[in-house]
């Protein structure tokens, strides 16, 4: 854009705020995932912290979020993106107005960003999946993946780990990946589409969901189901929402990294980036309060810590 | 006239407009026009020939998912590599075969069109997932992107907004000054008097539903050049917006009533509203709920007004009468 | 039995008057096409993959088209009335969070309790929609487009980011829409039995009549003195009562209630209804149609699964159903058109 | 169950009376005072002009309106009526003006809808209720089926449900708003013949028609009512048609059917053999500028199909259409339109005019395209030509911006015609051109549609009344079952001439 869309405001100065632009808002992972970016932001000195998002979790619904929180003047803007490119022209003009950006959970391209905060190496968790489910259907056997959207940055580049490791090694050769199937991140969508699954693919040995939603309705359909017990269900869940299903049996062992420790390293890599202390740039490093030292790797990449995987024995331990 | 809703929403924005700009801090600025007209302009396009056809006593329920249709069919083209300009012509040509499609029904067939277009808003959405499926391009040419969200000088209009104006004067002259106009009214109360006077109900409902697939193509062509992304999903539950903002314009779901302006003010004022909330990070909670309300407010208030009134009137003639 | 008419017909005029009479209810039986399309459906994708016919296929096929059944049994009064709710699925989706809040709250209740309070919470939500239409005297797809959005601002305001999951539920609940009785869910059971006493009411009973003539022609129906506003009323609390079933069946099946459930729900419930032969503008239709359109649309879903169909055809297919419902109900209309001219015609 | 003794009429405690009466819509005051009595075994007329109050008045005593003022007693007791639903209990049963059908219901749901008869279980049995509707009809006289839905039933048909509907309800009171209006001779024997009968058992008759032989012949009284007053009450025995006329209008009216001689010119419309499958067949005539056809017939024998071909509403499978020399597209009116044809249809309000929009937008709705200036409408010639033309059809209306529902039935079809004069047309078809139209109106109308034949406008005139076809007819074509039976000239035309073409021969009405 021409100009400095933010106008006066951003001489204000002082004020230092951080925005938390989710996918969605009212969804359990990302409200614990902001309760980490808040107690962070907290800690790390900003002066007034803040949350919006929009309602549905679609491409371009979060724009408008970007563009007002451009105009007020917001010093850090810490996004999920639902799309990788459909926010980076708001973005962009948000930085050119003064703001840092952090993306963290999914990333945007990575032109439109100054760091992008991630859960862990994509290929662990991909590596992670892979293994639990190998180990679940005894090394053979036809398996599916049952992700989120479509477009999912995320899930998509795990999804793609997955393929390449299941093709390359041999521990895996007798593992077939029949389907890929989105739900959405909808309970209803998801609980069908892993109906489908079924009926579809009779030798189903196992699936693979990389999204809490994802996860909770095929374990819930499993449940209820004939094929309880028969079909092992493996991925990324919230060890809240896993609890009854591990416990009945419908899923040995399933895995997620703190979600709150996700908000919490955004907010110090937000703070950090504001007062000038890194830009982005691979070897930077930057304290994230209660976890330590964190270095920003090639491409902007922070990582904040290993998957945990959860089963009967330690899911009680966990409360998120 | 001037007790008509969408005099009523008229007003409603123009007092909202001075509320927000005093009490809303930034909103009084040239960067919101840009913001708010970028956000609206999808919703202000498609509300044209939307206002028309709900004034004859139809709907079109599938705009939305013409608009994502257009948008797979540009992603699939420019990433097979055919030059941008052609991409766009065919991308509009797509919205006008969709139009032709839903016309035929409609129209031709003389289908009920509200059902019809449930229908065509599945299968619309569900060409668009067969064409990319779960791709999204990106890359397409920067000055075009660019220009999509440019303004105008230091005015904060985006530049875009002259081609959007343009559409506007049409459907608003072709609606109150022209014999065509003249006819949709008629035909919106008593399609079978229409036909008695000359008017060609059917070729008329044709010629809009094509229409309204060419504007939601170019919908869906802007909103994939602002967003810089084809995808299948794009412009997704669009049409519910369309038809609050019209019918909050004062245009009557039976047909027959209604006027540009009253729409016109009736997209800017749940935009403005939008905005306005947005840029006091108030939760999109209070947004639709507000929505929703004002939507009710605006056809339950002149009714309560008019009983309010007839009441008053009865109890008159009743005292008069006893004495 | 009618001799007493017929004698009194011109003799030329009588055998047309007669085969138009003995055609009418298989003409009129407009579910009939939808019944066929289930069928052919059904056999080809089991011919296909037989496994959609196992014990668990069918079993998931009647779960998938309970809660649209009942939706749509009440759109179906309603539609009929010439009215229509677009906010079904936000009530579903207070009334399921509601449901997940009960259990959370009180965790002992009796079930019975929680599908009373459900539907009663339901039929409150319906009031509202059906005050505002009935005493306004506005048009309903207006007042429940903003009620969808109102209830679905309310239901997030409520629920915020929580939601409850069927580990939060007892497990007696979860079971009703996993156990059977002689191979049918338990929940199914509850839409078929709501489905024949809907239809048994719109057909046999004076006010289910009325409620046709209100839909064909509703100022006919204030100068007949029928009690339109009453009537109209009353079947928005139905709509409600049953939105609000569906509601509290939803918790019982699905894994989470929170602010999103049964976003998108109304068009799927419209349609189910359309594709069953209810006319859109009222006065005709069944809630038998409704229900069998409902059941078609979702087996398809399940039937292109099952025989692998492309995922990215599956919706396109969807919308081709309904144009196709849509035109099959078009020409059954002026074959019936046509007969009647024919058969009132003279010798010309 | 009636419990009146079948002596004869009995004369005794009013069945109904109402008394001072007042309604206003808004400014509108349609009822200034309505007052009227009827008594149980007594068929009572209520005549008055187009807009005089009458089926405003029918309406407060069927209480769909709730009058403002008034005394309203039923057998003797104050009443309030809340809805019809009350006036229906009370005994009273009404066929409106309008018939009100339920289009999408079988004809016998329509006439026992509420009532319906039960059978098994307390469910509804259908065979009965068709049964029941069958013995109607007979007694009526007619073959409707009563499984039929009621959709595409023409109007006199409709008329004919409505009354079946009305009897079958055993009413103390039975109040029927122009009944004949669209009926012939034939069905109009039928009605009356079933309401002497009802006469017999006790019930009290209420009424309304514009055709004075009917009120004359029927009728025990008279009340006449002008701008919403109720001026007079009558025994018809002791009064004059021209008395009543008198009062109705408040002055002296002049001769009925004005026919003036115009010069005939030469042919404007001619049509050839022009057929339409189950509805007319072989349908050739000519209409010459400045002459008058008129397309008798009994109702339902196939005019109204016919001129809605010509206008090119409906489509026809054979024949052809020329107008003025040069051959007329099918199915286009807008064709009909610009090549000089204007059309009344007989369905003022659902087809004649768009009822919620303005007089004015009514008026000027068939020039939309030629009040334009370089494609736009120019809206001072507009609102100039609306008012123009509603002056000089003299039209009653309180601002030409009104909806022109809200006008009285005569003033309407005044907005009908100025409409289709406001094109300068060579050719009207006009389509009972005063049903449901009072005298005074009448006389109007019948002066206009001669003083346009005076002018050179050919006039195809469709009529089921017979004084006007022949008072006002150069020529009339006769048409019975689809096709022209008889053409008459002006001086072969005679009451017996027409009426044995239009229902001579085997197969005719019974
Ligand atoms: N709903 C209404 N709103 C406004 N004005 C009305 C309404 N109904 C009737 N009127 C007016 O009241 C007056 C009386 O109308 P009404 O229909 O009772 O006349 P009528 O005697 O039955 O005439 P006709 O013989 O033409 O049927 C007319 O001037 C009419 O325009
Ligand atoms: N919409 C329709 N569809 C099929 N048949 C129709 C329709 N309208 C009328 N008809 C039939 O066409 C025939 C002639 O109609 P209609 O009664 O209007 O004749 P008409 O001579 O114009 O009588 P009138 O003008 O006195 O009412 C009737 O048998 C009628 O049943
Ligand atoms: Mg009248
Ligand atoms: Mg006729």
């Amino acid at each position: 854009g021409s100009g400095n869309p933010a106008g006066g405001d951003s001489a204000a100065g002082g004020d230092a705020t951080i925005t938390f632009i989710p996918k969605q808002l009212n969804n359990p992972y990302t409200d614990v995932v902001l309760g980490g970016g808040k107690k962070g932001a907290t800690e790390a000195g900003f002066t007034s912290s803040n949350v919006v998002g929009p309602l549905e979790a679609s491409a371009s619904s979060q724009v408008s979020f970007i563009n007002a929180e451009t105009q007020a003047g917001t010093k850090v803007i810490v996004i999920a993106a639902n799309d990788p490119d459909a926010v980076c022209t708001a973005l962009g003009e948000a930085r050119t107005a003064g703001a840092k950006i952090v993306a963290f959970d999914s990333d945007t391209n990575p032109d439109c960003r100054d760091v992008f905060i991630s859960q862990v190496v994509a290929k662990d968790v991909a590596l992670i999946q892979t293994k639990l489910i190998s180990e679940q259907i005894g090394g053979s056997g036809e398996i599916a993946i049952l992700s989120a959207t479509a477009n999912a940055t995320n899930q998509n580049e795990w999804i793609k780990f997955m393929e390449d490791e299941l093709a390359s090694n041999p521990d895996y050769k007798d593992i077939k990946l029949v389907a890929k199937v989105y739900g959405d991140d909808n309970d209803t969508k998801s609980f069908q589409e892993a109906q489908g699954l079924m009926q579809a693919h009779p030798n189903l040995k196992g699936i693979i969901s990389p999204t809490t939603v994802g996860i909770a309705a095929t374990a819930r359909y499993l449940s209820t189901s004939a094929y309880k017990g028969k079909v092992a269900l493996t991925g990324l869940g919230l060890p809240n929402e896993m609890r009854p299903f591990v416990k009945d049996g419908t899923v040995k062992e399933f895995a997620l990294w703190d979600p709150a420790q996700l908000g919490y390293v955004a907010a110090f890599a937000g703070e950090a980036l504001k007062a000038g202390k890194i830009t982005g740039a691979a070897g930077d490093t930057f304290t994230a309060g209660e976890l330590g030292e964190r270095k920003v790797q090639d491409g902007g990449l922070v990582i904040v810590g290993p998957p945990t995987v959860f089963n009967t024995a330690n899911i009680d331990k966990y409360d998120f | 006239m001037l007790a008509s809703r969408d005099a009523i929403t008229i007003y409603a924005l123009a007092v909202f407009l001075v509320y927000a700009s005093i009490s809303i801090p930034r909103f009084a600025s040239p960067v919101t026009t840009g913001f708010l007209l970028l956000d609206v302009i999808p919703v202000l396009l498609i509300a044209m020939p939307m206002t028309l056809i709900i004034i004859t006593g139809e709907i079109d329920l599938s705009v939305a998912s013409i608009a994502g249709l257009t948008s797979a069919t540009m992603g699939v083209l420019w990433a097979g590599g055919m030059d941008i300009w052609l991409v766009l012509a065919i991308s509009l040509l797509v919205g006008v075969v969709c139009g032709i499609f839903n016309g035929f029904l409609i129209a031709v067939l003389g289908l009920p069109s509200l059902a019809v277009t449930i229908g065509t808003l599945a299968l619309f959405r569900g060409l668009a997932l067969v064409t990319i499926g779960d791709n999204a391009v990106a890359n397409f040419p920067k000055s075009l992107t660019a220009f999509f969200t440019s303004k105008l000088g230091a005015t904060g209009i985006p530049t875009v907004m002259i081609g959007v104006v343009v559409v506007i004067i049409f459907f608003g002259v072709l609606l109150h000054f022209t014999p065509f106009g003249r006819g949709l009214f008629g035909m919106g109360y008593s399609k079978e008097a229409a036909a008695f006077v000359g008017i060609k109900v059917a070729r008329s409902k044709f010629w809009l539903y094509v229409a309204s697939g060419a504007v939601s193509a170019l919908a869906g062509i802007f909103w994939t050049l602002r967003y810089t992304s084809a995808r299948s999903d794009n412009a997704s539950g669009l049409e519910l917006a369309v038809i609050a903002a019209v019918l909050l314009g004062g245009v009557s779901i039976f047909g027959g009533k209604g006027s540009i302006p009253g729409v016109l003010a009736g997209v800017l004022l749940i935009g403005s509203l939008n905005y306005a909330l947005r840029l006091g990070r108030v939760s999109d909670v209070v947004l639709i709920t507000v929505t929703g309300l004002l939507l009710i407010l605006s056809v339950v208030a002149p009714s309560i007004g008019s009983a309010i009134r007839g009441w008053r009137h009865t109890r008159r003639a009743h005292h008069n009468a006893a004495q | 039995m009618n001799s007493a008419l017929e004698s009194r017909k011109s003799p030329n005029k009588q055998p047309s008057s007669r085969g138009w009479t003995a055609a009418a209810p298989v003409l009129r039986l407009r579910e009939l096409p939808v019944f066929i399309a289930l069928s052919v459906l059904v056999i080809v994708t089991y011919l296909i993959n037989p496994l959609f016919l196992s014990a668990q296929g069918v079993k998931d096929l009647l779960l998938n088209a309970t809660i649209v059944m009942i939706l749509a049994v009440g759109q179906t009064l309603l539609i009929i009335t010439r009215n229509i709710d677009l906010s079904v699925g936000s009530i579903l989706g207070l009334v399921a969070f509601g449901t997940g809040s009960i259990f959370a709250a009180m965790p002992d209740i009796p079930i019975i309790a929680v599908f009373v309070i459900g539907m009663a919470f339901g039929v409150v939500l319906g009031a509202v929609n059906g005050i505002l239409v009935t005493v306004a005297k506005v048009p309903a797809l207006v007042i429940t487009l903003g009620t969808l959005y109102v209830f679905r601002g309310l239901n997030n305001a409520w629920a915020g980011g929580k939601q409850y999951f069927a580990g939060d539920r007892p497990d007696a609940f979860g079971a009703l829409s996993v156990d059977t009785f002689l191979g049918f869910p338990i929940i199914t059971l509850v839409a078929v039995v709501v489905v024949i006493a809907v239809a048994l009411y719109m057909s046999g009973t004076r006010p289910g009549r009325d409620l046709y003539a209100i839909g064909s022609d509703p100022d006919a129906a204030t100068a007949f003195g029928i009690k339109v506003s009453k009537r109209v009323l009353l079947a928005f609390l139905a709509n409600g009562a049953l939105a609000g079933l569906a509601g509290v069946l939803y918790a019982s099946r699905f894994n989470s209630v929170g602010a999103t459930t049964g976003t998108g729900m109304e068009l799927t419930v419209i349609a189910a209804a359309v594709v069953g032969g209810v006319a859109i503008f009222g006065g005709s239709g069944s809630v038998t149609g409704a229900a069998l359109g409902a059941l078609l649309l979702t087996t398809i879903t399940s039937s292109l699964t099952a025989v692998r169909v492309d995922k990215f055809w599956q919706q396109a297919i969807v919308g081709i159903l309904i144009l196709a419902a849509i035109i099959i109900d078009r020409v059954a209309s002026l074959r019936t058109a046509k007969k009647l001219r024919i058969s009132e015609a003279r010798n010309v | 169950m009636q419990q009146t003794d079948s002596s004869g009429p009995r004369r005794g405690e009013p069945a109904l009376t109402l008394i001072h009466a007042a309604k206003a819509f808004g400014p509108v005051v349609a009822l200034a005072d309505g007052t009227i009595e009827i008594l149980p075994g007594e068929i009572h007329a209520l005549v008055g002009e187009n807009g005089a109050g009458k089926s405003t008045l029918v309406k407060i005593l069927a209480g769909l309106h709730r009058p403002d003022s008034g005394d309203f007693r039923v057998a003797g007791e104050t009443v309030q009526f809340r809805s019809v639903g009350d006036s229906k209990e009370a005994g009273i049963s009404v066929i409106y003006q309008e018939p009100t059908l339920f289009p999408d219901l079988t004809v016998a749901e329509n006439i026992f809808i509420g009532r319906q008869p039960k059978g098994r279980f307390g469910l509804i049995s259908r065979s009965a209720m068709v049964q029941e509707a069958g013995r109607l009809f007979e007694r009526l006289g007619v073959p409707i089926d009563p499984t039929r839905i009621a959709e595409g039933l023409s109007i006199a048909d409709q008329q004919i449900i409505e009354i079946a509907k009305a009897i079958s309800l055993d009413a103390k009171v039975l109040v029927m708003d122009e009944p004949t209006a669209a009926l012939s001779g034939v069905e109009v024997d039928r009605l009356f013949a079933v309401a002497r009968s009802l006469r017999e058992k006790g019930t009290g008759i209420l009424f309304i028609s514009h055709r004075f032989e009917e009120v004359f012949e029927l009728c025990d009284r008279i009340t006449v009512m002008r701008d919403g007053r109720y001026i007079a009450t009558h025994q018809t025995a002791d009064v004059s048609v021209e008395k009543i006329v008198r009062e109705m209008v408040g002055r002296d009216i002049g001769a009925l059917f004005p026919k003036t001689d115009a010069e005939i010119g030469g042919v404007v419309l001619d049509v050839e053999q022009l057929s339409r499958a189950g509805v007319f067949k072989n349908i050739s005539f000519q209409v010459r500028a400045g002459e008058i056809v008129a397309l008798a017939g009994l109702v339902g024998a196939g005019r109204t199909e016919v001129a809605r071909a010509v206008f090119g509403i409906d489509p026809y499978d054979a024949g052809a259409i020329t107008f003025e020399g040069r051959r007329l597209k099918a199915r286009d009116p807008q064709a009909a339109i610009t090549a000089g044809m204007g059309f009344v249809p007989e369905d003022r309000r659902k087809q004649g005019l768009v009822l919620e929009l303005s007089v004015a937008r009514n008026v000027t709705l068939t020039l939309r395209n030629k009040l334009t200036t370089a494609g736009l409408i120019n809206g001072a010639a507009e609102r100039r030509a609306a008012k123009d033309w509603s002056e000089r059809l003299h039209v009653k209306a309180g601002s030409l911006e009104h909806p022109v529902s809200t006008l009285s039935g005569g003033n309407q079809q005044k907005v009908v015609l100025a409409k289709w004069l406001a094109i300068e047309p060579r050719l009207l078809i006009i389509d009972e051109p005063t049903r449901g139209i009072d005298v005074g109106t009448k006389s109007e109308v019948h002066r206009l549609i001669s003083e346009l034949a005076g002018r050179g406008i050919a006039i195809l005139m469709i009529s089921s009344e017979l004084p006007e076809v022949l008072g006002m007819a150069d020529r009339v074509l006769v048409m019975r079952e689809g096709q022209i039976r008889a053409e008459l000239n002006r001086a072969d035309a005679n009451p017996e001439s027409i009426m044995h073409a239009a229902t001579s021969s085997a197969g005719g009405t019974p």
